[in-house]
């Protein structure tokens, strides 16, 4: 089910280059599993801004963005004690149980990376703290790292210019990594490197994926993916798509 | 206070309607709110066959309105008959208006006496969609190509047939009097206006069909002038479409003379923005001392 | 970083012009800045004899924009060439645009004569008025009326004639590859949409004449698109106008094709808004790694 | 000269049913006479909205307004502490210079009243306390008559229902006043006949008029008045006409 509600802004500021961690007070119970995603409304832009759940609890939620364009520039300019206009509970989100027994990985891109903290920590919760590959542009761009750590986590860092971690693309050190499940969030490129990567291991996993929006509740079409299974709205049957019916 | 209007024969138990697009097949919405608050339902533009529909992105955002290029993707008439209309008609006992698309006379007629048969009560049928190659828009831009579609449509079908026009067609009002001569027993206005932009850092358009449909509360001075124009032109009942937001909006469609109007963009950022306009609606009524909704319709005047 | 642009023989600074109508005779805003900042001032449209223009209230607010009935009110183009003209020359030594108004083909002649040999360096024919009657837009909408203003005006004058162009026109490239054979040296476009509003309350009218002209950033994705079109139709340099307020905005205008642009409404909300796109430019430029601004022009593709 | 500046709100709150008072403190050195209008950005509507200047100083003006609309409406949400976009030096205001040795009176109507404020506290202070005619709907809506009693002017107040004064209209008790110029501000039908009363008794006066406005400095002609001399633009050659040019 979806709410629509108003959420405080508790905490709103950089954790890395032009990337904003967002503490939100307000209503949690209609996210229901890691990877669903909110719809944000900014004064100042007609449409909302989708933006992941990176993690939640009963009092609120976290929000890791980065201050790409207008939208998301002004939303890194919300002071504590705003209030926020969401939609929550959006998408379907990761699957953890489709992983049990396997080695799993998370493997994420820049801003893919927050939905996957969320996941992790459920994962670790259960006692299977999962490896974390994570890929950022540079040293400056990266974030989280630590945290994964924190939970127990295995963590592998690519750095394009090799400023943090390895030099390369995520799917370098993951190569090397031994795993039978995935779940992978970030620019499209890098979701089908990790797909084509684990067809070669024989391993299967979930994708997350973008599309700009319209409604990010069903009601536009506007986020559509064509699938081996026929088309899927983005926001409703997706963002998180599995690895047997993704097509790139 | 009297909230309810009458498209021909049917009434309504007030004017607000979800414009097709913007409210999937309805049912999904049932998540937000109970549908029988509203009008009636306007259902996704259908066709005979399934269609995935243009490329992504597909939308653009703008000021105070966005682009879509949806290009009428939808299960094909089969499918929504079957699966979507009953699960529509699970929670919601209304008024449903099909939208009936086709890239030829003979695909109209078939949606439309589809949907006739399957108890949709008004058969929209959009001869205006900008987003499609080969159909639509073509079909609504010169009143003769209308007419032949209206007729063509008539014949097949019991239930009223509402044409839905294009912005983009060069005389709308020669449009609507070319439907209404052929039978039309309504007309909805406006469909989305011809729009564009590009990324100002690449140059490239910003949505995959370069050109695309533009609406949301920017469009309306221009919807609400097409609508006085027509509904001085025409005496079948006009559905009111373009930039509703509030029941201040409303209020001034049905001035300019439509019996009821749709909301199109504002679902998409409001998820209840059709219910929000039902709650308003009398408070403002009440206000500017209106008893009988239907009393105003068309009190700005007479067209042109 | 080189912000200069070409129209025809004429280099402007930069591609910035504040539209006709939304900027006085450009003097009085020398009050605010120096208007040599501009690339070009383009002036109030002119008629031959002095207009009152259109009874009060002649403007409405709209989301993004406003309607506005102003109905050309100027002091004829006597006072305007002996008292205007000169005390913009005071403040400003940059290109000066003249947008001609007539009601007749003889008055455009007549008028654009007098500016012709009173020293304006672009005469913008304004064939697109929406806000008087037998007038302006009466010579827009069709390519033919189009032609034979533009042929009329070009065998009168020796500077060069822009045709500024109307959205309400029905096919706008059509009328656009008409003035361009009938001799045109350029074209301006959009002028502005018909809209309208109405008083939710009353019902009446919000602008004197009933229907009015719409612009405002709620316009641009109209415009640019008809810009993009017209751009992909004709040869001659286009003038883009249409809801710009920002660098970006003019980007988006010379990517599709524009070799400049006008900013009309965002001049009454922000006397500032062209000198701040003006400042603004060099910083996109860099930012998106653009060195010529004439390098850009028409990026996007070749229209159709 | 015209100034475009932003202003930091010190007080904003109602003084009689619907009507604010607002205090900005800023820049004021563009204000050179009291009729004289600014013009405000209000967040969420497109054009600025015109306030006459109700009395200014060397630290700040003040504004008096009522909510009627969508935008002044939203003006009297703004809290202390938050700043807004004014144009300021608009408009020609008042020539108190023209009064001079002739009995003067004010005459206000509604929201017509504020700019008569700031023309009476300067009359006074020039030892010629005008006298004030104040006409409102009913005594909740009324404000300033204390005011302007504080002055020492004589005050003259109707009502339309007289449950404050007079009732009636304020051209009822100015009709028994003796006066050889007037100073009005106030709806266009009460204009017409404080016009007319003038015309009757041989006074001279300025009147303050209202049109909807695109820009308020210039450049549109969106508000323009046909006046004996030609047409006028209310926001450059106005708000302020000489009695002696009107036109009704
Ligand atoms: C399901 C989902 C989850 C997301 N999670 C995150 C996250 O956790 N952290 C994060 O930083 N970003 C996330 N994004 C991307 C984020 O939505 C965009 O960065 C943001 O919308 C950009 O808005 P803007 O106004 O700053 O940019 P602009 O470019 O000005 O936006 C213009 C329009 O394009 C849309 N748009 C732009 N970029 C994207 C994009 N990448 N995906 C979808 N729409 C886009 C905007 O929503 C808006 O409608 C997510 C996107 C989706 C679809
Ligand atoms: C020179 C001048 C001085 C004024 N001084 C004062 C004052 O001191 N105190 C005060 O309360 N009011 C004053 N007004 C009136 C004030 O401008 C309007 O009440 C206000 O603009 C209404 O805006 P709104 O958004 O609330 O109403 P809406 O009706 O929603 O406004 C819609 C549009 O109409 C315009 N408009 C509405 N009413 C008027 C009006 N009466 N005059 C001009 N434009 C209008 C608005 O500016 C806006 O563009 C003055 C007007 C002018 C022209
Ligand atoms: C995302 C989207 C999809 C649409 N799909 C259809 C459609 O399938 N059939 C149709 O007749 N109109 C369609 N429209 C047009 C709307 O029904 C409506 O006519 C138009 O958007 C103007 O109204 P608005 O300004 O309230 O959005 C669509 C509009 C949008 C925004
Ligand atoms: C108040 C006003 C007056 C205008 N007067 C004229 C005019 O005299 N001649 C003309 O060619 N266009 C006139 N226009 C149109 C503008 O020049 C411009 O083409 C149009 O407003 C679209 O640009 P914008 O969206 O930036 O305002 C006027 C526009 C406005 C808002
Ligand atoms: S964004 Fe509207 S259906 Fe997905
Ligand atoms: S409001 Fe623009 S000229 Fe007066």
């Amino acid at each position: 089910m979806y709410k629509n509600a108003l959420y405080r802004v508790a905490e709103n500021r950089p954790i890395a280059r032009e990337v904003f961690r967002m503490r939100l007070l307000g209503d949690t119970r209609w996210i229901t599993a890691p990877g669903q995603f909110v719809n944000v409304r900014v004064d100042g832009c007609y449409l909302r801004r989708p933006i992941s759940v990176c993690d939640w609890d009963g009092g609120g939620l976290t929000l890791l963005y980065r201050a790409v364009g207008k939208g998301t520039r002004l939303l890194s300019r919300a002071l504590p004690g705003e209030t926020l206009d969401l939609l929550t509970g959006l998408g379907n989100g990761y699957d953890p149980s489709a992983a049990r027994g396997r080695r799993t990985v998370l493997i994420g891109g820049g801003v893919g990376v927050p939905p996957l903290y969320g996941l992790a920590r459920r994962l670790a919760l259960a006692g299977e703290p999962p490896a974390a590959a994570l890929g950022f542009q540079t040293a400056a761009d990266a974030f989280l790292a630590e945290s994964f750590l924190t939970l127990g986590c295995e963590v592998l860092v690519a750095t394009a210019d090799g400023s943090l971690g390895e030099r390369g693309f995520v799917t370098d050190p993951l190569s090397r990594l031994d795993y039978g499940y995935y779940f992978a969030c970030g620019p499209e490129p890098m979701l089908a490197a990790v797909h084509a990567l684990g067809r070669e291991k024989g391993a299967e996993g979930q994708l997350s994926f973008e599309r700009r929006m319209g409604c990010g509740f069903g009601a536009c079409m506007s986020c559509s993916c064509e699938t081996l299974a026929g088309p899927r709205r983005i926001c409703v049957e997706g963002p998180v798509l599995r690895s047997g019916e993704v097509r790139f | 206070m009297d909230t309810s209007v009458k498209l021909g024969e049917l009434t309504l138990r007030n004017p607000v309607i979800p414009a097709s697009g913007t409210f999937g097949f309805g049912h999904e919405m049932a998540k937000w709110y109970d549908l029988n608050r509203l009008g009636a339902v306007a259902l996704k533009g259908t066709t005979r066959e399934a269609r995935f529909g243009n490329p992504t992105p597909r939308v653009a955002e703008c000021e105070a309105g966005l682009l879509n290029a949806v290009g009428l993707q939808n299960p094909g008439v089969d499918a929504v008959v079957r699966e979507e209309l009953p699960r529509l008609r699970a929670v919601y006992s209304g008024p449903v208006i099909a939208n009936v698309c086709g890239f030829s006379a003979e695909e109209y007629v078939e949606v439309a006496r589809r949907f006739d048969e399957a108890g949709a009560d008004i058969l929209e049928i959009n001869v205006s969609c900008p987003n499609v190659r080969h159909g639509g828009l073509a079909f609504g831009a010169s009143p003769e190509a209308a007419a032949a579609i209206t007729a063509a449509v008539k014949a097949a079908v019991k239930k009223p047939v509402y044409m839905k026009l294009s912005p983009n067609a060069a005389d709308i009002a020669a449009v609507a009097r070319a439907c209404e001569e052929a039978g039309a027993d309504g007309l909805t206005l406006i469909n989305t206006l011809l729009g564009m932009r590009v990324d100002p850092r690449t140059g490239r358009p910003l949505v995959s069909t370069v050109t695309s449909g533009f609406s949301g509360p920017a469009i309306k001075p221009v919807a609400l002038r097409m609508v006085f124009e027509v509904c001085g032109a025409v005496k079948i009942p006009v559905v009111g479409v373009g930039g509703i937001a509030s029941a201040d909006d409303l209020l001034e469609f049905l001035s300019a003379g439509a019996s009821a109007v749709q909301i199109g963009a504002q679902n998409l950022v409001d998820p209840y923005a059709c219910l929000r306009v039902v709650e308003e609606l009398p408070k403002r009524m009440e206000e500017y001392g209106i008893r009988d909704l239907k009393s105003i319709i068309g009190r700005t005047g007479n067209g042109q």
